[in-house]
C-alpha cells in the first residue's frame, strides 16, 4: 500500500490507541489533582468497573441497569477507598500514599476474582470492532468504528469534566483545593467531600475506560495492566492537567506506533514496551514538569 | 463493595465446612490404606487464573475420580496438597519445596504448567528426585531423556508442535511445493515462549521457500494495533499466533477482525487455543484455527463418566461445571492419566503392586509410558490424545497436534488424525540443543 | 538591647578587602532586582546590609556566594574576580552561609548537620568510609573533635543527638549557624539571622555572632531588620533600598545619611 | 530490668560512633550472627532454607539497596528488578566466557555492571525529582528486560531463552547443597550490610542525607549533586545487581529475563517503606515481611481449609489479606517496622518505670 496512505494509517491508529491511553490517564489526573496521591489502584478499578458490568449482565440485568448500578458501585469504591484508606493517611509523604494505593491493587484484584470468579467474559457494546466501511472503500484507511467511538467517548468525557471543573460551584471549589489544600481549607471548602466526590468521579471515569478496553480485548485480568500504559502518558502531560493527558495521550500513542512501525522491525521489534517511557524522560529533561503540569518553583 | 466480597467468602467457608464434614469421614476411614502423594501447584489469581483453574481442576478431579471409581490404583489412594504460584517463579520454588515433602510422604512428579516455575526448579528436581512435566510448554530440548533425566516434555514440545502446525499449512496449500514464495507471519509474544518455534520455523523457511516475517508483541499485548499495521503491510498467506493469555490472543483475533484479515488464515499456538482465549473477541474469532495437543468437548466416555462420578458426588473441583469439557479442563484430565498411568507402571516394574512409589520408581512408571489405541480406548479417551510411547532417551512421545476451529460458540476437531510432525528434523534439533545444554553445564549424558 | 561591641582589643585587627562588589547588577525577568551596586568588605570586620522588605538584600548574598548569576558587574573575592561561580566553588573559596528561612538537614541529628558542614575537609571516598579505613576514620575523629567544640560553643550539648526538625525554630537558627561556621570559612553570610527571635535568643545569637568574629576571626557579611542589632555589632554598614545602595559607612555615618533617614529609618521609626 | 544503659559512659568519639554503642545491641548481634551461622544450617529444613531464608536474604541486600537510593539519598526509583536482571545475567557470562573465574569475582564483577547501568539510568535524576524520576525510572524496568530478552547472545543464544546459573565454586570448594548455598549468601550479604551500615553513618552517608533533606543547602556547603546523586544510584544498583547475581545462582539456578517484572520492582520498594526507609534495619525486616506475610498466609489458609474450600477462594482471599495488611501497616505505623522496632526499644529502656 501507498507509503504515504500507510503512514497517514499508522498515524491515525497510534493517536486513537492513545486516546484509550489518556481514558486511563484521566483517572489518575483527577485524583492527583484534588488530594496528590498517586493513585496506582486505577488500573485495578477498571479492571474492577468492567467486570463488574458484564458480571451484573450476566445476572440477568439489562444494559440500562447494569451501567447506573455499576456507576453506583464505583462511586461507591471510591468514596470507600477515600474514607477508609486515603483519609487516615492524609499528610503521609507521597511514597507512602503511593505505595497504599498498590496494596488497594491487591485488594481490588482479590475481591474482583473473589466475587465475580477468573472466567475471560466479553462485553458487546453493540459497535463492531471492525473498519469503517465508506473510510476502508473509499480512503483505503482501516478505522475501527469502536475507536472512533472511543475517540468521541473521550472526548464528550473530558468536555464534560472540564465543564464541571469551569462551571459549577464544585468544580472551582475542586480547582482550590487543587491549587492549596490549606488555602481551600481556610476558605471554607469541605476538603473531605471534594475529595470524596473526585474519589466517585475517578471511579466512573474508571467504568467507562474498563467498558472501551473491555470492548476491544475483552473482560479479564489483563485489563489491569492498561495503568502502564498510562503511567509515560502522565509524567509527559503532567500529573495534573487534564487536557495535559489528552494531548500527552495522542503523542504517547502516535510516537510508540510509528516507532514500532518504523524503528522497531530494525532492533527485532516489541520496543513499545519501554519506548513511551524513554520518550517521556527526554520529555522531562526538556520540561520536568511535564506538558502542562504547573512549574514547581524551589526557593532557596 | 468489600462486603460483597468478604459474604461471598464466608457462605463459601460455611459451604467448606458442611463439605468438609462429609468428605473428611472416607478419608479418615481409609487412614490405613496406602497413599500416593502428588503436589499441585496451581494458580488460579492473576492474568491467568482462567487456565490454571481449569487445568488444575481437571488433573484434581481425575484422582478424585479413579480413587471413587477403583479406590485408587491397586488400593493405593490418591492424595495432594494444592499451593498458590500465581504463575510467578519465586511463589513457584516456594510451593515446590513446601510440597515437597508431607510428613513422610514425598511428591514425586511436578507439573507448574508455568515455564519460569519450571526453570526455576529445573536444577533441583535430580537431587529431589522429582519427575519435572512440562505439559505442552518448556524447554523443547528436555525430550532428550539422556541429558534431561528428570524433565519430560511429554507428549508434545513447541518445536513438535510448529512442525506439525506447518505440515498441516502446506497440506492446506496442495503440498510443500505450493508453499514456495508465500509469505507465513509469526506473530508472537515477545518472549523466550514466543522465540522458541522461530529455530524451526527459519529452517522449514529456508527448506521449503516460503517467506517468515517475526512480529513479535510486547507483554501484555491488550494492544497491538503496530503489529497489525505491519500485517496489512506484508500481507502474509498465513499467520501462526503464539500468544500467551486471554488478553493477548482474544486481541489479536479482535484486531485481525479490524484489518479484515482472513481468520480462517490464522493459527494459533495451543495456548491460543482454548475457549477462554477466543471468547472475549466473540464473533471476530469464528474460523480461527488452533493446534492442540488435546481437543475439548465431552463426547469421550471418560469426560461423561467423571461427571457423572465425581461431580454427580458433588466432588468435583470447578466451581462451575459448564466449564466440564473445555480445552484446559481436559487438559488438565490427561495429564492426570499421565499420572496415573506412571504409577501403575511403576507398582509394575518394581513390582510394588498396591504399595507407594518412590522417586526412581515413579520416573521408570513415567518412561514405561505407553498409550497403544488400546489403552486409550479402555481409559475411555480414544481421540483425545494420540497414541505414543516414551523411553528413557525420547522423553517426548507423540510430537503430533490435532487441528481445532473456533465456529463462533465451541471447538470442532478440523483433523480427526492426529497432525504429526517432521519428528527426525526436531530430534536432532532436539539432541543437538541438548547437548549444547550438557556442555555448558558439565552434565554427562546418561546411556539408554 | 545593648551588646558589649568589640571591649576589648580585636584579636584580628580589621585588614584590607576581601570582597570587592563593583556595579553589580542583575534582574529576575523585567524586574530589578540590584542596580549597579558597589561596595567592599574587609577582611575580619562585620558588615551588615540593611534596608526595607525587597530591597535586594538577600539577592545581594545570592550573588555572593554564587546562588544568582549578576547579568553585571564584577565581583572580587580576595582581589581576584569570581564572578558568577558556582555555590560549591564559594564554598571552597570559604564563603559560608545561612539562609533566610531556615534550610538545616530536617532528617539528620544536630551533630550530623554540623559534621555535614565540614564536608569539604573529609577527602575520604565512599570506599574507604565503608571498609573504615585509616584515613576515614581518622577524618572521623578529628572532624567529631571539632563539631565538638562548635556544639559546646554554641551551648547546645544537650540536643546533640537530637534530629534538628524536632527542634524549636530558635534553636534551629543556632545549630544552622553552627554549620556554617564549621566549614571554619573565611567569609560568613548570615541571612537575618535573628529573624523571629525574642529578645534573649537575640542577644545570644549576637554574641555567638560577634565571637566567631572574635575567636575566629571570621569576616562576617549579615543581613538584619532589626536596626539596634545592625547598630550595635556591626562595623560598617551598607544600606539597599529598591535595590539601589543609598548609603555606606560606619552606623553613625549610616544614622546621619539624609537619604537613608527618609528612605529607612523614617519609616521603621 | 535487663535493657539497661547506665553506665555505660563512651569515653571517645571513636566508642561513639560504634554501630551499637550499646553492650546489650552488640551483644544481640552477636548472637544473632552466631545463631545464623553455627545452628540455623542444622536445624533448618531444606524448605526453610531454600524457599525462606536464601531469598529472603537476598531479597533483604536488594531491599539495602534501594534503601540506599530513596531511603537515604531520597532519589524514588522503581527500576531494581531491572538492576537485579543485570546482575543475573553479568555473572552468568562471565562464569560462562572466562574460564577459570572466581564465582566471587563474578559476583562483584556483575555489580560492577548493575552500577554502570544504574549511573547510565541515574542520569535523569539530575533534573527529575520525586514520582516524576519513579516513573521515568520504569523505563529502566522496561528497557533492561527488553534488551536481555532480545539480544540471545546474553543467554547464550538458548533457545529457551534462559540461563541456567553455573555450579557455584569457591577455591575448588562446590557450594551445591541448600546450607552452603545458605551460608555463602549470609555471608556475602552480612559482608554489603555491614558496608552499608559504615557508608550510612559515614561521611558518605551525611552527603546523601544533605542532598535528600535539603540539596541547595548542601550545594552551598560545597558537596557536589551531581556525583552524591550519581554515586548513591551506582551504590544502590551495585547491590540490586549482586542480589541479581545471588538470585540465579543461589536461589532461582535457572532465571529468564522476564522473571525480573515490573511487580518484583513494586515488591521491593515495599519492603524499604514497610521496614523503614533509611535504615539499614528497616531493609531485612521489610524483606522478611513482604516475602514472607503471602507466604504465610497461604500456609496458613491451606492449614485451616485444606482442600474443603475451592481453591480459587482461598488465593483470592490471601491476595486481599496481603493488601489489607499492608494498608492497615502503613496507617498504624508509617515509619515501618525498624521504627516498631526503635519504639519497642525506647519502652524497654524505661521499663518497668513510666517516664
Amino acid at each position: 500500500m501507498a507509503g504515504f496512505q500507510f503512514f497517514l494509517e499508522v498515524l491515525v491508529g497510534g493517536l486513537l490507541s492513545g486516546v484509550m491511553y489518556a481514558l486511563v490517564a484521566l483517572g489518575f489526573v483527577l485524583i492527583y489533582k484534588a488530594s496528590g496521591v498517586f493513585n496506582f489502584a486505577q488500573g485495578a478499578m477498571v479492571f474492577f468497573a468492567a467486570l463488574s458490568f458484564v458480571g451484573f449482565m450476566e445476572l440477568g440485568a439489562p444494559f440500562w441497569l447494569a451501567l447506573p448500578i455499576t456507576i453506583g458501585l464505583m462511586a461507591l469504591l471510591g468514596l470507600g477507598i477515600e474514607r477508609f484508606v486515603l483519609r487516615p493517611l492524609v499528610n503521609q509523604h507521597e511514597i507512602t500514599l503511593l505505595m497504599a494505593t498498590i496494596g488497594l491493587t491487591f485488594v481490588i484484584e482479590g475481591v474482583a476474582q473473589l466475587v465475580w470468579g477468573v472466567e475471560v467474559r466479553r462485553l458487546d457494546l453493540g459497535i463492531k470492532d471492525q473498519p469503517l466501511p465508506w473510510l476502508a472503500d473509499n480512503a483505503g484507511l482501516f478505522i475501527s468504528q469502536i475507536d472512533i467511538f472511543a475517540a468521541v467517548v473521550a472526548a464528550i468525557l473530558v468536555a464534560t469534566l472540564s465543564l464541571v471543573f469551569s462551571r459549577t460551584k464544585v468544580g472551582r471549589a475542586l480547582r482550590a483545593v487543587a491549587d492549596d489544600h490549606a488555602a481551600a481549607l481556610s476558605i471554607g471548602i469541605p476538603l473531605k467531600r471534594i475529595w470524596a466526590l473526585v474519589w466517585a468521579i475517578s471511579g466512573v471515569v474508571a467504568l467507562v475506560a474498563g467498558m472501551l478496553w473491555g470492548a476491544r480485548s475483552g473482560v479479564q485480568f489483563a485489563l489491569v495492566f492498561v495503568a502502564l500504559k498510562a503511567l509515560p502518558v502522565l509524567i509527559i502531560g503532567g500529573f495534573t492537567s487534564v487536557p495535559g493527558v489528552i494531548v500527552a495521550g495522542l503523542i504517547v500513542g502516535a510516537a510508540e506506533k510509528l516507532a514500532e512501525v518504523y524503528i522497531g522491525p530494525s532492533v527485532g521489534g516489541g520496543i513499545e514496551s519501554w519506548f513511551p517511557y524513554v520518550l517521556a524522560i527526554l520529555f522531562l529533561l526538556v520540561r520536568p514538569e511535564g506538558l502542562f503540569g504547573e512549574k514547581i518553583i524551589r526557593r532557596v | 463493595m468489600f462486603n460483597v466480597g468478604i459474604g461471598r467468602t464466608l457462605r463459601g467457608l460455611m459451604a467448606a465446612a458442611v463439605v468438609a464434614g462429609v468428605s473428611l469421614a472416607p478419608s479418615l476411614a481409609q487412614a490405613q490404606a496406602k497413599e500416593q502423594y502428588f503436589g499441585i501447584p496451581s494458580y488460579r489469581v492473576g492474568a491467568f487464573a482462567a487456565g490454571g483453574s481449569g487445568f488444575f481442576g481437571g488433573i484434581i478431579d481425575y484422582l478424585q475420580y479413579v480413587n471413587m471409581k477403583e479406590g485408587g490404583v491397586n488400593g493405593v489412594q490418591m492424595v495432594w496438597a494444592e499451593c498458590e504460584t500465581e504463575y510467578n517463579a519465586a511463589r513457584g520454588v516456594e510451593c515446590y519445596q513446601r510440597l515437597l515433602k508431607r510428613g513422610d510422604q514425598q511428591m514425586h512428579i511436578f507439573e507448574p504448567l508455568a515455564t519460569p516455575i519450571a526453570y526455576g526448579v529445573l536444577n533441583r528436581v535430580d537431587d529431589d528426585k522429582v519427575v519435572l512435566t512440562q505439559y505442552g510448554y518448556g524447554r523443547s530440548d528436555a525430550a532428550d531423556g539422556r541429558v534431561f533425566p528428570w524433565v519430560f516434555s511429554t507428549m508434545t514440545s513447541y518445536w513438535s508442535q510448529i512442525s506439525a502446525k506447518l505440515n498441516w499449512i502446506a497440506t492446506k496449500e496442495g503440498g510443500v511445493a505450493n508453499l514456495k514464495g508465500k509469505k507465513i507471519a509469526h506473530l508472537y509474544l515477545d518472549s523466550a515462549f514466543g522465540r522458541e518455534p522461530l529455530p524451526v520455523m527459519r529452517r522449514l523457511a529456508k527448506d521449503w521457500g516460503f517467506e517468515l516475517i517475526e512480529i513479535p508483541v510486547a507483554a501484555p499485548g491488550i494492544e497491538q494495533q503496530a503489529q497489525w499495521l505491519r500485517v496489512r503491510q506484508e500481507r502474509p498467506d498465513w499467520i501462526t499466533l503464539w500468544g500467551f493469555g486471554a488478553g493477548m490472543n482474544s486481541t489479536a483475533i479482535t484486531s485481525a477482525a479490524r484489518t479484515n484479515f482472513p481468520r480462517e488464515k490464522m493459527v494459533g499456538v495451543w495456548w491460543a487455543g482454548s475457549e477462554e482465549d477466543v471468547l472475549p473477541a466473540g464473533e471476530a474469532a469464528k474460523g480461527y484455527f488452533a493446534a492442540a495437543n488435546v481437543p475439548s468437548g465431552k463426547n469421550f466416555p471418560l469426560v461423561q463418566d467423571i461427571e457423572k462420578v465425581v461431580y454427580g458426588a458433588g466432588k468435583g473441583n470447578l466451581s462451575d461445571p459448564k466449564r466440564i469439557g473445555n480445552i484446559y479442563w481436559n487438559r488438565g484430565v490427561t495429564a492426570g492419566i499421565f499420572w496415573i498411568e506412571a504409577v501403575r507402571n511403576g507398582q509394575r516394574i518394581a513390582n510394588k503392586r498396591g504399595q507407594t512409589l518412590n522417586g526412581d520408581e515413579m520416573r521408570a512408571g513415567f518412561e514405561a509410558l505407553d498409550l497403544t489405541p488400546a489403552r486409550l480406548k479402555a481409559l475411555g479417551i480414544e481421540g483425545m490424545l494420540p497414541s505414543f510411547k516414551l523411553s528413557c532417551s525420547d522423553h517426548e512421545g507423540s510430537g503430533s497436534v490435532k487441528i481445532i476451529q473456533w465456529d463462533g460458540a465451541k471447538w470442532n476437531i478440523v483433523t480427526p488424525d492426529w497432525v504429526s510432525s517432521d519428528r527426525k528434523m526436531i530430534r536432532e534439533m532436539v539432541e543437538e540443543s541438548a547437548a549444547k545444554y550438557a556442555v555448558e553445564q558439565k552434565i554427562t549424558p546418561r546411556k539408554c | 538591647m545593648t551588646v558589649q561591641l568589640h571591649a576589648h582589643a580585636r584579636a584580628f585587627p580589621i585588614g584590607g578587602p576581601i570582597i570587592e562588589v563593583q556595579d553589580i547588577s542583575m534582574a529576575f525577568g523585567g524586574v530589578k532586582a540590584l542596580t549597579k551596586i558597589s561596595f567592599d568588605v574587609r577582611k575580619h570586620e562585620v558588615r551588615a546590609i540593611i534596608g526595607p522588605n525587597g530591597a535586594g538584600k538577600s539577592s545581594m548574598l545570592n550573588v555572593i556566594n554564587g546562588v544568582y548569576r549578576p547579568q553585571e558587574g564584577t565581583l572580587r573575592f580576595a582581589g581576584e574576580v569570581i564572578t558568577g561561580i558556582t555555590p560549591r566553588r564559594a564554598a571552597h573559596l570559604g564563603i559560608s552561609r545561612t539562609f533566610q528561612n531556615i534550610a538545616l538537614f530536617k532528617g539528620m541529628t544536630v551533630l550530623d548537620n554540623i559534621m555535614a558542614g565540614r564536608n569539604l575537609r573529609m577527602h575520604a571516598n565512599f570506599l574507604e568510609v565503608a571498609f573504615r579505613l585509616p584515613r576515614a576514620l581518622r577524618e572521623e575523629t578529628e572532624n567529631r573533635e571539632a563539631v565538638e567544640e562548635i556544639i559546646e560553643f554554641l551551648e547546645i550539648e544537650h540536643i546533640r543527638k537530637t534530629p534538628v526538625g524536632r527542634l524549636p525554630y530558635g534553636l534551629q537558627k543556632r545549630v544552622e549557624l553552627g554549620r556554617a561556621i564549621a566549614a571554619e570559612p573565611k567569609v560568613l553570610l548570615l541571612d537575618e539571622p535573628m529573624a523571629g527571635m525574642n529578645i534573649e535568643e537575640k542577644q545570644d545569637m549576637c554574641r555567638f555572632v560577634l565571637d566567631v568574629n572574635d575567636h575566629y576571626g571570621t569576616t562576617i557579611v549579615l543581613i538584619e531588620h532589626d536596626m539596634g542589632v545592625v547598630m550595635d555589632i556591626s562595623d560598617r554598614v551598607v544600606v539597599l533600598d529598591y535595590g539601589k545602595k543609598i548609603g555606606d559607612g560606619t552606623p553613625d555615618e549610616v544614622r546621619a545619611n539624609q537619604n537613608v533617614i527618609d528612605a529607612y529609618l523614617g519609616v521603621a521609626h | 530490668m535487663f535493657y539497661r544503659e547506665a553506665g555505660q559512659f563512651r569515653t571517645s568519639y571513636g566508642q561513639d560512633s560504634q554501630i551499637f554503642p550499646l553492650r546489650q545491641d552488640r551483644f544481640a548481634m552477636l548472637a544473632l550472627l552466631a545463631v545464623a551461622v553455627v545452628v540455623i544450617p542444622y536445624i533448618a529444613s531444606d524448605y526453610w532454607l531454600r524457599a525462606l531464608l536464601i531469598p529472603w536474604l537476598i531479597f533483604s541486600l536488594v531491599a539495602l539497596g534501594q534503601n540506599i537510593l530513596t531511603g537515604y539519598a531520597g532519589q524514588l526509583s522503581l527500576g531494581s528488578a531491572g538492576f537485579m536482571a543485570v546482575g543475573a545475567f553479568a555473572c552468568y557470562n562471565f562464569m560462562l566466557r572466562v574460564d577459570g573465574m572466581p564465582f566471587l569475582v563474578a559476583v562483584v564483577l556483575s555489580g560492577l555492571c548493575a552500577a554502570g547501568v544504574g549511573i547510565a539510568f541515574g542520569l535523569p535524576s539530575l533534573r527529575i525529582r520525586g514520582l516524576y524520576l519513579a516513573v521515568a525510572t520504569l523505563a529502566a524496568q522496561f528497557f533492561i528486560v527488553w534488551a536481555l530478552d532480545k539480544f540471545g547472545w546474553f543467554k547464550n543464544n538458548d533457545p529457551s531463552g534462559v540461563i541456567t546459573a553455573q555450579p557455584i565454586v569457591i577455591l575448588g570448594y562446590a557450594f551445591n547443597t541448600a546450607q552452603e548455598k545458605y551460608l555463602i549468601v549470609l555471608a556475602i550479604v552480612a559482608g554489603l550490610a555491614l558496608l552499608a551500615k559504615n557508608m550510612a553513618r559515614g561521611a558518605t552517608g551525611r552527603a546523601w542525607m544533605a542532598v535528600r533533606d535539603m540539596d541547595v543547602a548542601a550545594e552551598v556547603m560545597g558537596l557536589p549533586l551531581m556525583r552524591t546523586k550519581l554515586q548513591a544510584f551506582a551504590i544502590s544498583s551495585f547491590y540490586c545487581g549482586v542480589g541479581g547475581a545471588l538470585f540465579a545462582f543461589a536461589y532461582l539456578g535457572t532465571v529468564e529475563p522476564s522473571a525480573f517484572t515490573i511487580d518484583l520492582s513494586f515488591r521491593i520498594l515495599f519492603m524499604i517503606i514497610i521496614g523503614g526507609v533509611g535504615t539499614i534495619l528497616g531493609s531485612f525486616l521489610g524483606a522478611g515481611f513482604i516475602l514472607l506475610l503471602p507466604i504465610f498466609l497461604s500456609v496458613l489458609f491451606h492449614a485451616v481449609f485444606g482442600q474443603t474450600v475451592d481453591a480459587s477462594l482461598i488465593s483470592a482471599v490471601e491476595l486481599i489479606v496481603f493488601g489489607a495488611l499492608i494498608i492497615i501497616f502503613l496507617i498504624v505505623e508509617p515509619h515501618g517496622l525498624a521504627r516498631m522496632w526503635q519504639l519497642t526499644k525506647e519502652r524497654l529502656r524505661l521499663w518497668p518505670f513510666p517516664h
